[in-house]
């Protein structure tokens, strides 16, 4: 029962993790780049719906959708103002640091105005959990279905988005060939933009869910998780939809086992060990697609 | 490369200036002060710890200085960031050092404050520290602690629980990414085999992992434990009991004095909290002069309740300024005969702070009982 | 017997046989050309026999010695060397480095001459230059040796990576579309390069071309590759004069 | 010509030497007249940890091309190690003996860590060789958090879980306590070290680049296929630039927690944290460009120091400064409007006028 009832807990772990990493993964596939400010932008969306339903007492669903509003008007200013100057330029790494940079300055924005304190986030998600086993051993929280069927509706919307939609082709191109899909006469930045858009927009979704099923929130709330989402989305193939949903989901299971049954000291260090062996097993992750060099 | 080089020339000129030109609370220069330094992390995630303790000094010495200061001295702060890290925290005592400083509050977090004790102790600075709970920050005869020490913490907290016999079976969930939390479980483990209860399951988690608990109640839970022991920060443990709750567990929880604040977490349901016991040198609630006239005007001026780190803030700044009028020291002095003389006199300042009767012998501990209290309908209630 | 000798060479990609059952002998001194329709296969036979891609079936021999599936660096020190088809230079190397890396097994001293410059670093480094400047110098290129391989105009680049393989002392030279991206000038200075090489050198030279003017102009015999296999052999002449060639060139009309 | 070639990058080298020689002087004879204020006396030593570990990370994200986001732990390994060492056998031998030894042994063991670490990585490309490095970094940290070593009259003890369980009899002292690290590391480092092992650094690094190995490397960096097509061992040549960083981040890390009383492996100085840090230094002084390393090493660490005048605003302004430079020097806008208006090109368009 105690087995079942970890997988449950990896399972509510990694799908939120999976829900930060479908963001991750979208930007990346079509900007090419590491979006290290992406896990702050989730504190933010956490910070919009905290303001508009605790504090003001709005509804929650009013809530979620101003940080869905908040979120994407950051994402699109971040791109717009810090990553946008830097296409082209010399090196990628460029682009790199400066999403350190707007992390740090997201982070230290939120200490001001919001102050260091931890505060306690009120769940938005109203649902009764399921409880299995005469005595409830088995538990599963409304914010767990909640967030596990969230994963999968903006998994599957997103691949259908890409794959059906004008618009998703147009990123797919832009994705294999920024030249080509110019050239064909898709608006490049445009579309770039509206990937920060739609990542942005999950980001403020995945605040939610994450601040619901783990209730605190504080200016470094997202940091780490942004971190594990990045290992998840590797982990699943980076720039693979799929891939992103499987890999939160794995890397959620994995903490939570490696907690449960092996360490709990240890738990980072055995999800990074498991990530190192997939990738020294299947060096592009586990959907990613080899891409070999065309000689 | 050039560009470059001007460019960060030219930012730093500027930033040099505005460094000039940096706050510090009390009065204006002029007329003899005393010039306290004081580091503490107010960026990063220690933000909280350190923002808190450096209100609460700046309460005091407002205070302070309204009532006249020491002999007519007054004192004037300097509060340096050091990120929580041991290296800043270097650095930024140097800064003070550059700035003045006679004596040395400080630093916030164990840590670094171990860092900065060799340097106080190179320069024979005088030190109190408001919150570095390990016995290790105090081992030079130069630096005391207003906090508890961690080994005593644990230690008490384990006779405590063994002498009200609370519970055979005892779980602990300790960050073991903090020196705080990791030196309290030490001492406590320690202990509890001397006390008749066993600890059935010691679950760690690390900064880098603190978003959710439910393993680790759930490991407890399975294990029967009937009190689980959380030698925490309160903002990890406001998050252990919401999760404690959603899985329907419902041990005693038992906290050290870093589980005050939980009261105040924003928009947390004290509910919660209800039956959670704590070892506490400060109550935000408690009914004594002192810690309601200092509980308002933390109130009046940051808008908040103040936590326990903000009370050690307070009071150390009172036990320098007790020690000062003790040590019949002028402010004229150096920074090094100051040493000497508060050295000599804190072992017999005994103050009334928000901490309880503070006073201190040469290990540089302060000696006090902690209280213990539990939380009932939202408020600390002192239990014997 | 031949010098370089491949027997039935295939390698298919998912299911497609992108080359099937090539064989080519090419005697020692000769000037070889493969040439083909875009999409034939030609490159994908250079990176066959270099090792980049391992055939599915057949054997390549080296002088007599089965080189077959050897990786691309084991192949080089054998002494097969080649350009590409996109250009591929250490850009942010100078002109003279380029070379100098491609000296690599030729002048050895460890890493502890390296850092500390010993005297045997010093005599190893002369040694490196003053052959790495004579290479330039078949090339006209000495004259750039300090500036970047990625500021040289294009002609000069494809003429640098012919100079960075021929430093590696290979005993035959694949050339992948040398002149292409060039002026007619360029194209005929390039022929008389290669000549040059081949005599200077007593090098054996395979080369893909679409320039028919440099194939007639220098290649003694050529293959014809179409849609993987091989459509004829022979003399040029002989070939470039063959119906199926034209055809296969002009395409079904 | 050739001639020029090898003056104009000894020349540039011997500039690169020089900045560091005559900033070591200078600020050798103004710490000598008393006039260098604390916290530039106590910041010399971290700079020249910082600007070994710019330059040595420049080795592999520069020079070989490769982005890797755990410098940092190579440098814990190198100051864990080596202060474990001198805590142990501290009294036991000359303190120069002793530091000298704790630095073979930390660079050592890092070099070793490095290629352990970099036999598997190097085989992945690109953003999942940083993935991967950055996980060994955090793994390296998450390990030496839960290590526990104590000495009593029986000898060592070791336990992954917590200090009772090394049973130390009474007097027995621990050396490593987890999560609270190492305590009393004896005070060996100062700007002189710091200022050698800088030298030392340098003098390896520039040396490897302008070498055989230093070629082969670039070679790969640029193209991996034709460095391949000439024969060059890719796996060897990575290696060897990631081992020697390694090692030298394993030197820093020496000097670093020698200079230190207390050390301890937190995400925010032996994390990742720490490792973009390094990072940020090599990016901002130029991709490969060593000088730049230094410089920016020495500027970055300066600037927050400098700022500390802003109090709680210092790292707010510190992340607007790092975007804005970022975005003045690598942004392709930026940069054509820098040299449309650079005073030079100003000056000769007007020159070139009057002379029309």
């Amino acid at each position: 029962m105690s087995f079942l009832s970890y997988l449950i807990k990896g399972i509510s772990l990694g799908s939120v993790y999976a829900i930060i990493a479908l963001g991750y993964t979208m930007v990346y596939g079509i900007a090419k780049m590491l979006n290290f400010a992406h896990g702050d932008v989730i504190m933010v969306g956490a910070y919009s719906v905290f303001i508009m339903s605790t504090s003001l007492g709005l509804s929650p669903i009013f809530g979620v959708l101003t940080s869905i509003v908040v979120c994407t008007a950051l994402g699109l200013t971040i791109e717009r103002v810090a990553y946008k100057p830097l296409r082209g330029a010399a090196s990628p790494l460029a682009v790199l640091i400066t999403a350190i940079g707007v992390s740090y300055l997201l982070q230290n924005i939120a200490l001001l105005v919001f102050g260091a304190n931890t505060i306690s986030f009120t769940s938005v998600i109203n649902i009764s959990p399921i409880t299995f086993g005469s005595n409830g051993e088995l538990t599963i929280s409304g914010e767990t279905i909640v967030t596990i069927i969230a994963g999968i509706i903006v998994m599957v919307g997103l691949t259908l988005f890409v794959n059906k939609t004008k618009m998703g082709h147009a990123m797919r191109a832009v994705s294999e060939d920024k030249g080509a899909a110019s050239l064909m006469g898709i608006n490049v930045n445009a579309t770039i933009a509206l990937t920060f858009a739609i990542g942005s927009a999950l980001a403020a979704i995945a605040g939610v869910l994450l601040c619901s099923a783990y209730p605190t929130l504080n200016p470094y709330t997202g940091a780490m998780p942004g971190i594990k989402a990045f290992v998840a989305a590797v982990f699943g193939g980076i720039g693979s939809i799929p891939g992103a949903m499987i890999g939160g989901v794995l890397l959620g299971i994995i903490e939570v086992f490696g907690k449960a049954y092996i360490s709990s000291q240890m738990a980072d260090a055995i999800v990074f060990a498991v990530l190192i062996i997939v990738l020294l097993v299947k060096p592009t992750g586990i959907l990613g697609k080899n891409i070999q060099e065309k000689v | 490369m050039k560009k470059l080089v001007s460019l960060l020339m030219a930012l730093t000129m500027v930033a040099v200036m505005v460094a000039g030109c940096g706050s510090s609370a009390g009065t204006a220069s002029g007329e003899a002060t005393y010039k306290i330094g004081a580091t503490g992390p107010i960026s990063g995630d220690a933000a909280l710890y350190g923002i808190a303790v450096k209100n609460g000094m700046e309460i005091a010495i407002n205070e302070i200085n309204e009532a006249g200061g020491v002999n007519g001295a007054k004192f004037e702060l300097n509060f340096q960031d050091d990120e929580c890290d041991a290296e800043k925290a270097v650095n930024g005592y140097n800064t003070l050092k550059d700035w003045g400083m006679q004596v040395f509050i400080g630093t916030v977090t164990s840590g670094a404050c171990i860092a900065v004790a060799a340097n106080t102790y190179e320069d024979n600075m005088f030190q109190i520290t408001p919150s570095g709970s390990d016995p290790k920050c105090i081992e030079n005869p130069n630096a005391f602690q207003v906090c508890f020490a961690d080994p005593s913490q644990g230690k008490k907290s384990a006779e405590y629980i063994g002498n009200k016999d609370l519970a055979k079976k005892v779980a602990v969930i300790y960050d073991s990414s903090s020196s705080y939390s990791s030196g309290i479980y030490a001492s406590f483990a320690a202990e509890a085999a001397n006390q008749g209860f066993d600890i059935v399951a010691a679950e760690a988690f690390t900064s880098d992992s603190k978003s959710d608990f439910s393993v680790q109640l759930q490991k407890a839970s399975d294990e029967g434990a009937e009190l689980v022991f959380l030698p925490i920060y309160y903002s990890e443990a406001s998050l252990i009991l919401t999760q404690a709750n959603q899985m329907g567990y419902d041990p005693i929880f038992f906290g050290v004095d870093g589980m005050d604040g939980i009261l105040g977490v924003t928009n947390f349901d004290t509910s919660l909290a209800e039956d959670v016991m704590l070892l506490t040198p400060f109550a935000a609630d408690s009914t004594d002069e002192a810690t309601v006239h200092f509980v308002n005007a933390y109130k009046e001026k940051y808008g908040e309740v103040p936590m326990q780190f903000a009370a050690d803030g307070y009071d150390a700044v009172y036990a320098v300024k007790e020690a000062l009028e003790k040590g019949g020291c002028e402010p004229t002095m150096s920074a090094s005969e100051l040493c000497d003389k508060l050295v000599a006199a804190i072992t017999q300042v005994k103050i009334t702070g928000v901490t309880g009767e503070l006073s201190w012998d040469a290990s540089g501990e302060s000696n006090r009982d902690p209280k213990a209290v539990i939380i009932k309908n939202g408020a600390y209630v002192l239990f014997e | 017997m031949a010098l370089l000798e491949a027997k039935n060479l295939s390698i298919s990609f998912g299911g497609l046989r992108a080359v099937d059952e090539f064989n080519i002998s090419i005697e020692k001194g000769q000037l070889y050309g493969l040439i083909g329709p875009n999409g034939a296969g030609k490159t994908t036979v250079f990176n066959l026999l270099t090792g980049v891609y391992k055939p599915t079936e057949g054997i390549v021999t080296l002088n007599g010695i089965d080189i077959t599936a050897k990786k691309t660096i084991d192949l080089n020190k054998a002494g097969i060397a080649r350009t590409f088809q996109n250009i591929r230079l250490f850009k942010d190397l100078s002109v003279l480095d380029n070379v100098k890396a491609a000296l690599h097994n030729h002048y050895v001293y460890s890493t502890f001459d390296g850092i500390f410059r010993t005297p045997k670093f010093r005599k190893c480094e002369k040694a490196m230059n003053e052959r790495a400047m004579e290479l330039l110098k078949v090339f006209d290129l000495d004259e750039k040796a300090d500036i970047l391989a990625s500021n040289l105009p294009y002609g000069k680049q494809r003429k640098l990576e012919i100079a960075r393989a021929l430093a590696t002392e290979p005993k035959i030279l694949l050339l992948d579309e040398p002149a292409a991206g060039m002026n007619p000038n360029e194209t005929l200075e390039l022929m008389e390069t290669i000549r040059f090489i081949r005599d200077k050198f007593d090098m054996t030279i395979l080369l893909i071309e679409h320039d028919m003017k440099l194939v007639s102009g220098i290649c003694e015999e050529l293959t014809v590759l179409n849609f993987g296999r091989i459509l004829t052999k022979g003399k040029t002449s002989e070939v470039l004069n063959n119906p199926e060639v034209i055809k296969a060139y002009l395409g079904d009309e | 010509m050739k001639k020029l070639l090898t003056n104009k990058i000894f020349k540039n080298n011997l500039i690169t030497y020089g900045i560091v020689i005559i900033a070591f002087v200078v600020i050798s004879i103004i710490k000598g007249t008393g006039n260098l204020s604390s916290l530039f006396t106590g910041l010399l030593v971290p700079l020249c940890a910082y600007i070994i570990l710019a330059v040595s990370l420049n080795l592999v994200v520069g020079i070989s091309g490769e982005l890797s986001l755990g410098h940092a732990g190579f440098m814990c390994v190198g100051a864990f190690s080596s202060a474990l060492f001198s805590k142990c056998v501290v009294g036991t031998m000359p303190d120069g003996l002793r530091f000298l030894l704790a630095l073979i042994i930390g660079s050592v063991l890092a070099g070793i860590i490095g290629v352990l670490i970099g036999i598997p990585v190097l085989r992945l490309k690109g953003d999942y060789l940083a993935i991967v490095t950055l996980a060994f970094g955090e793994i390296i940290k998450n390990i030496i958090n839960v290590i526990y070593i104590g000495r009593d009259s029986k000898g060592f003890h070791f336990s992954m879980t917590s200090e009772m369980d090394l049973n130390l009899e009474a007097g027995g002292e621990t050396l490593i306590n987890g999560a609270q690290g190492i305590t009393g590391t004896p005070k060996d480092s100062s700007f002189l070290i710091g200022f050698i092992l800088v030298m030392i650094t340098l003098f390896i690094v520039l040396n490897l680049i302008n070498s055989r190995d230093g070629r082969a490397i670039m070679a790969i960096r640029d193209n991996r296929i034709a460095a391949e097509s000439i024969g060059i061992n890719i796996t060897k040549y990575k290696l060897l630039a990631f081992t020697v960083s390694s090692v030298l981040a394993g030197a820093a890390g020496v000097l670093y927690s020698h200079n230190l009383n207390n050390l301890q492996a937190t995400s925010k100085n032996f994390g990742y944290n720490m490792s973009i840090m390094f990072l940020v230094f090599v990016v901002l002084g130029g991709i490969g460009n060593i000088r730049g390393s230094i410089i920016a090493a020495v500027l970055l660490t300066l600037l927050p120091e400098l700022l500390r005048g802003l109090n709680a605003y210092r790292m707010l302004i510190y992340a607007i400064v790092l975007i804005a430079i970022m975005l003045f020097n690598w942004a392709p806008g930026a940069l054509a409007f820098r040299e449309k208006y650079s005073i030079k090109n100003w000056l000769s368009k007007k020159t070139g006028k009057e002379e029309m």
